[in-house]
């Protein structure tokens, strides 16, 4: 190289100065954000962009007119944040959230949290659709001692942490499962309108077809584990990679056994490709079951019309809902108008896990995090505020688990002309069970 | 003492023989020179030796151990070293340090193998080019700096392929001097492949010939440059043939 | 025919050809010797089109191609049969013959100048379904010069076609190429073997690290020492 | 002889006064940077940055010095992260027993794997190491003992704790962090020195004449591939106490190892700044760019904006932003 | 046996859909020896140009076919002269980096274009519907997809054996320098390789969508069971392609039925990386 090159290159020094500077100038920037008197921050963070950011952008939508809500006044709206203009337990302070996009990426998940917690100084975290993404923005809410309500993960792990910062609003897989079990019990006594008793030989071989991912197998463990405790047998079961590029294999491999018992967890891609596939390959079975998402969603009515006849999915929200719950329906109503769709799964408890926090904040009277999660400990919010056909919010420990919400509970719905119609619970029927499944036609 | 004994090497390419039933044996300290005609399998029966090729037939013995089927870099170890035509290394490393990759070969200390490449370069009068990098010299330097990595390897027979090739009348005649002096002072045994008469005829002790694949002719230059089937190779048939002709008449 | 001007020919920034003029007219056989590493090759693959020069300029019937592209240049009638042969080797003889022709769209023409390939070198007839990787190298020579015929192209140039033959082929080859200069075509030859390269030549250029060091007729320059003295040291 | 080797990573005397000026600046600035930065985000993306300038750094030895396009590191991150989980979830054993322990495990994966590999060359070589990480992913998302798709969450303990590696203030992970990168630059800044750093710099530039000098191509590729399992092994279990939890898609994705590729050629593969100088761009610039855009605005726009830097750096100057450095200084 | 006869039916369907996918990127690879990582992105582009053209103007989606095949075309002559021409002049990192920069160019510019939802086209000719053929059940956009396939490879078969262009092609792809002494335009016949290799992998997305969802994610799926393929079957080679790609189906689909479908990837994964260590030139190659 010898001394010629030993003289300062401007170019290297200017590349490397500048780009220190840079990043000095932006992480102070970032690091000077300071919040605003008389405004309640709460981040959120969901998939905004990637491959799942259709249910972010739902699940934002409803966190934000939940907000609208609460921050105005909306005096036609017959529950309690319609009256309020802020948070009256904090002298009408506003709540303004700061959104995040975690892109279903668990790191970028927890860099976030940590921008919300400590550059932009939320009193606390809502989200975050993907369970693992919930699991280390939890763990970073943990260490920084700040609030964090779930509205929408169900994995059932989340609350078995013994977190205390950590609080859960959706119940979760198990529970879903276990009311499928319980609603099959109750259809070999004959207990379900519109079907006598079903001998339980006709229903009790499953088969079980989940996708590989967190979701997925957390959903087949717990099946395995009821279809044990209730005496039901798996006669197949069937995991496949998302978004696999053909799913013949996995649908033959799955009716082979000719189980009577469909249970289904996949994201809408696969749901599609799964049905198609099963139309092609004329599956029969008794009763057809899914874990919610993939054949719960706009898109996938949309593609199969009548074929969906007779499909049963666990959800938390209906639109036959609003028979009984009007305040449902009006709310409904303007999220159609924002959102342009209906309310969903996800969506409605979305906007359910944003009033929890609404709540929470009013009953602890104060931003302090430790006010706020002995708040959320104590709180018990009645099911007629909310949208969900939920007995309510309350957060308890109850059997190894931390903070989860044990007033909730799931619905099963049936498409029924291309409408999911509510089975179950059995007081909260809009439609009588159709039995056997017919097929898809 | 015989260094290196080659016996019977075929070497076929795809129905081309490359070299076929070659023989040779090289002493120790000699100069010996492959000359033959572009294509007559010269590169081929050295890529055999040094193994870059695995010979289909025959045996290579380098110091009475049957080396036949070595890798190059252990044929290396064993004591053979080579130069390349194009002695494409590294543009990032100036001359030492490329020489200093030869010298690692030996050592794995930073220091002893810098010492030993910069007293390669004082052998092949490199030293004031030592800082340079590979790209910025002209041909015949960069003719030295592969000689210079080769020697640095300390081999016991070097075999130069085409180390004159594209330099000018001059440069040359400094290769020359230069191959000769280190012959002399390390007492390397020297295997040639050239094309430049005036490299080969001087230095060589002995001169095979190749053609066609085959070894068409070997003893002293000053028989060699006589010998027909030599001329034949080189001037062709009908040059020979004129000759017999003018011969006898 | 063709006209070299003073070109210089660099090879990443190193001119490895310096000011070389030579020019060929129509019908003749113009032999280049010299020896490995003297820039023949480099001279021929310029005027193919594979490089340029850098100064100085290539006329072929009074048109500048010095810029032009290889297609171009084959366009126009100059074909260069490689040094290497590089033919297509998992290709039949004939559809390398056929490749040949690729700039000809008259199927007649395709097939008489087979025919007269195949009457050229009748071995390759003999071959025409083999592939050409199965070839010895002199069919192989065979094949690539044969090649080269096929767009009955206006000058030929040769690279060495003697190169790595057995004595044998060679005198085959170079006969064919002497059959082709009598049958009237124009021929541009770099040769090692000097003595029938030179022979056969109406003129030849002696090239030495990239410049011409003679130039004359065939027989003026087998009668100059340098032929002997470069090529065997004596 | 230890001291000598030491002595040689610790000299950047040979470097130009720029470059030791550059250094300087740059190990201040990571060490004041917790001091003078408290926002949580900044420390974040740092702590970010300094992984990928691990992973590059390793990487930089393999794919840049020694021009293989090796595009399996995440497999080698994922195999220690997933050593590293394991031992501290399901036996309890402390970090710094489970770090040696995945590093070893992730360099002995590579010894095996270059093994074989480094019997190809060039693009089928390529294209196997992309095979084998997807291999591995796979059967990592189907094998249940190690947590399956459900990944490994690392319990959260009570307090901060040293011996587990878990603390609430970033700070300690920065300077852990900041410790392993600087190890890798001074293992860098040996290595170019070192027999193995000349032997595979031939290699690249000819692995025929390189042979022929004595060099075993194949040994010394597998040996470089090694401590590029080595860098990417630390990377992968400081990664893992970091984040506390690892799926297949996090720590075993192939995005992981083309970003690694990437960044580095993108700063200049083969030199010994270039990982640095990629991840500094791209990391802040991918990081801050998803924060302040936040899925509004166009999808995907700040990934396109990386996309066309890759393809317009890929074909105008392979060998990145370094490359263009030195170029304006040698033609000076 | 039902359960056999019927999975290898249905994995030759498939399998002739995979061949039809790695065609395009083995023409390309054949030619100029340059792996097209954004190969995968090229079949959504087809996908969604079927997609869209489908349904703006409510066609028949086979009829989509041609329009496909042109942008595919385009897209592939648009990559070579702004990309990869550059890309072959630097080294192998960069040939392979740089189209990894075009796959996630084309990738998230289908994002921005078209959100990151599922589309699929729910009518036409062929979608959804299928016969029962004794135990073996033949899905219309399927047999459909498979006979489509056997006619492009034999076009593409018959094209490279006995037409000019496809002697040229294959002379350039054999030794460009030659090509070019032939007066082949390498250049040119270099552009029209990533031009065929663009079309036949477009007319294998607006196949696919008669049957499958697209997302801007596509690609990277059938990028790397292409590339398996056509490492199995041999870089370049046409017929190893579609020898592979059977042979890929096979994999899958009986793979699938009889280890578990969960093992399908890993499976695929695990062939194209023997195949590479074992036999780098595969089945076929040159």
């Amino acid at each position: 190289m010898g001394a010629k090159t030993k003289i300062i290159s401007p170019y290297f020094l200017k590349v490397t100065v500048g780009l220190l500077v840079v990043s000095v100038a932006v992480s102070i920037g970032f690091g000077m954000a300071r919040a605003q008197p008389a405004e309640v921050k709460i981040g959120v963070i969901y998939p905004l962009s990637g491959p799942v950011a259709h249910a972010g952008q739902m699940s934002k939508d409803a966190v934000s007119l939940c907000v609208d809500y609460i921050n105005n006044k909306w005096s036609q709206l017959p529950i309690p944040i319609g009256n309020w203009e802020g948070i009256p337990g904090l002298n009408g302070a506003k709540i303004k959230l700061i959104f995040a996009d975690h892109r279903g990426e668990p790191d970028r998940g927890a860099d976030l949290a940590k921008k919300l917690i400590l550059d932009e100084k939320v009193v606390g975290i809502c989200g975050c659709y993907h369970s693992s993404v919930t699991k280390t923005v939890s763990t970073v809410c943990e260490k920084h001692k700040i609030p964090m309500i779930n509205p929408e993960s169900t994995s059932p792990v989340l609350t078995k942490r013994g977190y205390k910062w950590f609080f859960r609003a959706t119940p979760h897989d198990r529970i879903f499962v276990r009311d499928f079990f319980e609603f099959l019990e109750l259809l070999t006594r004959g207990k379900v309108p519109g079907v006598g008793a079903v001998p339980k030989s006709d229903i009790d071989e499953i088969g079980a077809c989940t996708e590989n991912t967190e979701w997925g197998a957390g959903t087949r463990d717990v099946i395995k584990e009821f279809a044990k405790k209730y005496g039901y047998k798996i006669v197949s079961d069937v995991t496949y990679p998302h978004e696999s590029p053909d799913l013949t294999a996995e649908v033959r491999r799955l009716l082979t056994p000719k189980p009577e018992t469909l249970m289904f967890a996949s994201y809408i891609s696969d749901a599609i490709l799964l049905t198609k596939t099963m139309k092609e390959l004329k599956a029969k079975a008794n009763v057809f079951w899914s874990q919610d998402v993939g054949f719960y969603q706009p898109k996938y009515i949309e593609t199969f019309g009548a074929a969906t006849q007779g499909i049963l999915n666990r959800t938390v929200f209906s639109k036959k809902l609003f028979a009984v719950k009007p305040v449902a329906r009006h709310i409904n109503e303007e999220f159609k108008k924002r959102a342009g769709v209906d309310f969903m799964g996800t969506s409605a408890r979305a906007f359910t896990g944003m009033q929890a926090w609404a709540y929470v904040l009013n009953k602890a009277q104060s931003t302090d995090p430790e006010a706020i999660r002995r708040a959320a400990e104590t709180i018990e919010i009645s099911g007629k505020d909310l949208i969900v056909p939920w007995k309510g919010i309350k957060f308890e420990n109850v059997g190894g688990e931390t903070n989860q919400n044990t007033w909730s509970s799931g619905l099963i719905v049936q498409y029924q002309k291309q409408e999911p119609e509510i089975i179950y619970p059995l007081d909260a029927a809009t439609a009588k069970f159709i039995y056997p499944w017919p097929g898809l036609k | 003492m015989v260094l290196l004994e080659v016996t019977d090497l075929t070497k076929d390419f795809g129905g081309v023989a490359a070299n076929s039933h070659i023989s040779l044996d090289i002493e120790k300290g000699e100069i010996i020179g492959l000359i033959g005609p572009n294509g007559a399998g010269k590169t081929t029966l050295f890529n055999c030796i040094v193994g870059y090729h695995r010979p289909d037939q025959g045996k290579i013995r380098f110091k009475d151990k049957n080396i036949t089927g070595f890798k190059p870099f252990k044929t290396n170890r064993e004591g053979i070293g080579r130069t390349f035509q194009i002695m494409s290394i590294s543009g990032d490393l100036t001359v030492l340090e490329n020489v200093m990759i030869g010298s690692f070969c030996r050592t794995s200390d930073r220091r002893i193998a810098r010492e030993e490449a910069s007293e390669i370069l004082n052998v092949v009068e490199l030293e004031k080019d030592a800082e340079a990098y590979m790209t910025e010299l002209p041909i015949a330097t960069q003719k030295r700096v592969g000689l210079a990595m080769a020697l640095a390897t300390r081999p016991e027979l070097l075999m130069l392929d085409e180390v004159a090739s594209g330099l000018n009348p001059k440069e040359t005649e400094e290769m020359v001097a230069l191959l000769q002096r280190i012959h002399k002072a390390k007492g390397l045994t020297v295997f040639v492949i050239e094309h430049v008469m005036e490299v080969v005829m001087p230095i060589s002790q002995r001169i095979i010939v190749l053609d066609g694949g085959q070894k068409i002719a070997e003893g002293k230059p000053r028989d060699i440059a006589s010998d027909e089937r030599v001329i034949k190779a080189y001037l062709g048939e009908k040059y020979a043939k004129g000759r017999k002709n003018r011969g006898s008449i | 025919m063709l006209k070299v001007e003073k070109i210089e020919v660099r090879y990443s920034g190193v001119p490895v050809i310096h000011d070389v003029s030579f020019h060929v007219n129509g019908g003749e056989l113009v032999s280049i010797v010299g020896a490995n590493g003297s820039g023949k090759t480099t001279l021929l693959k310029t005027v193919a089109g594979t490089l340029h020069p850098a100064k100085g300029s290539i006329e072929f019937e009074d048109e500048d191609i010095s810029t032009s592209s290889t297609v171009n240049i084959v366009r126009k009638g100059i074909t260069y049969v490689p040094e290497e042969r590089r033919i297509f080797g998992p290709l039949s003889v004939e559809e390398n013959l056929k490749l040949g022709a690729y700039i000809v769209d008259d199927r007649e023409e395709i097939e008489k100048n087979l025919d007269y390939v195949y009457s050229l070198f009748p071995i390759l007839k003999a071959r025409q379904k083999q592939l050409g990787e199965t070839l010895s190298g002199g069919e192989q020579q065979m094949l690539a010069t044969g090649r080269g015929l096929m767009s009955s192209p206006k000058l030929l140039m040769l690279d060495e076609p003697s190169l790595g033959l057995m004595p044998k082929l060679v005198d085959e080859m170079l006969e064919a190429v002497a059959t082709l200069k009598e049958e009237g075509k124009t021929i541009l030859l770099v040769e090692q073997k000097v003595r029938e390269a030179l022979e056969m030549a109406d003129r030849g250029y002696v090239l030495q690290t990239g410049r011409t060091i003679y130039k004359g007729t065939g027989e003026e320059l087998l009668e100059t020492d340098i032929v002997k003295k470069a090529f065997l040291g004596l | 002889m230890q001291i000598r080797t030491l002595k040689d990573a610790l000299s950047f005397g040979d470097l130009p006064a720029v470059e030791r000026i550059g250094f300087i600046l740059f190990i201040t600035f990571c060490f004041i940077f917790p001091w003078i930065i408290k926002g949580g985000f900044a420390q974040a993306v740092m702590i970010q940055f300094l992984i990928f300038c691990l992973y590059g750094l390793g990487w930089n030895l393999i794919g840049g010095y020694g021009g293989q396009v090796a595009l399996g590191q995440a497999k080698n991150v994922g195999m220690s992260a997933y050593t590293v989980a394991l031992l501290m979830v399901r036996w309890n054993i402390p970090f710094w027993v489970c770090t040696p322990l995945g590093v070893i495990v992730a360099t002995i994966e590579s010894f095996v794997l270059g093994y074989f590999l480094f019997r190809l060359r060039g693009h089928y070589f390529a294209i196997a190491t992309i095979a084998v990480s997807l291999v591995w992913q796979q059967l990592f998302i189907n094998w249940n003992f190690i947590g399956g798709a459900r990944g490994i969450e690392l319990p959260l303990r009570e307090t901060p704790n040293f011996i587990y590696m878990q603390f609430d203030s970033p700070v300690y992970y920065h300077y852990f962090a900041f410790v392993l990168v600087m190890i890798a630059i001074l293992y860098m800044n040996w290595f170019r020195k070192s027999r193995l750093g000349y032997q595979l710099r031939a290699i690249t530039a000819n692995e025929d004449v390189a042979e022929s000098l004595g060099i075993n191509a194949h040994w010394v590729k597998v040996k470089a591939y090694c401590i590029t399992g080595i860098f990417a092994g630390m990377g992968g279990a400081f990664y893992t106490v970091y984040y506390s939890y690892i799926d297949p898609f996090s720590v075993m994705h192939l995005e992981l190892s083309i970003m690694i590729a990437l960044m580095t050629m993108i700063g200049g593969a083969g030199s010994m700044w270039g990982p640095i100088i990629g991840a500094m761009i791209l990391i802040p610039l991918d990081r801050y760019l998803g924060a302040w855009l936040g899925g509004r605005g166009i999808l995907g726009v700040d990934f396109m904006i990386y996309a066309l830097m890759v393809m317009i750096i890929s074909a105008y100057e392979p060998r990145g932003i370094w490359g263009i450095i030195e170029k304006a200084r040698r033609k000076r | 046996m039902e359960m056999l006869l019927s999975t290898l039916v249905s994995a030759l369907l498939m399998g002739m859909l995979f061949a039809l996918v790695a065609l395009g990127l083995a023409i390309i690879f054949g030619v100029m020896n340059i792996v097209n990582f954004a190969h995968g992105e090229f079949l959504m582009v087809g996908m969604y140009t079927a997609f869209l053209t489908a349904t703006i103007f409510s066609i028949e989606p086979l009829l989509t076919l041609p329009i496909a095949a042109m942008v595919g075309f385009l897209l592939g002559i648009a990559s070579y002269y702004m990309l990869v021409r550059y890309l072959l002049k630097g080294p192998m990192i960069a040939q392979l980096l740089g189209t990894f920069g075009l796959m996630i160019f084309l990738r998230y510019l289908a994002m921005c274009i078209f959100g990151p939802d599922y589309k699929t086209l729910e009518h036409g000719l062929l979608i959804g519907k299928s016969i029962m053929w004794g135990p073996v059940v033949l899905s219309y956009p399927r047999l459909g997809t498979a006979v489509l396939s056997m006619l492009g490879f034999g076009i593409i078969y018959w094209m490279m054996d006995y037409t000019r262009l496809g002697k040229a092609l294959k002379a350039t792809a054999l030794d460009v320098e030659a090509a070019g002494y032939m007066g082949i335009d390498t250049e040119k016949m270099r552009g029209l390789a990533w031009g065929l290799g663009g079309a036949t992998v477009g007319i294998a997305g607006a196949l696919l969508i008669n049957f499958y969802y697209v997302f801007p994610t596509i690609g990277i799926l059938f990028c790397m069971i292409a590339f398996a393929t056509v490492a199995l079957g041999g870089f370049g080679s046409i017929k190893g392609a579609f020898i592979a790609g059977l042979i890929m189906g096979m994999i899958i689909d009986l793979g699938g039925t009889y280890l578990g479908p969960q093992y399908k990837f890993a499976l695929i994964y695990l062939t194209f990386f023997l195949v590479v260590v074992i036999r780098p030139k595969g089945l076929f190659g040159w």
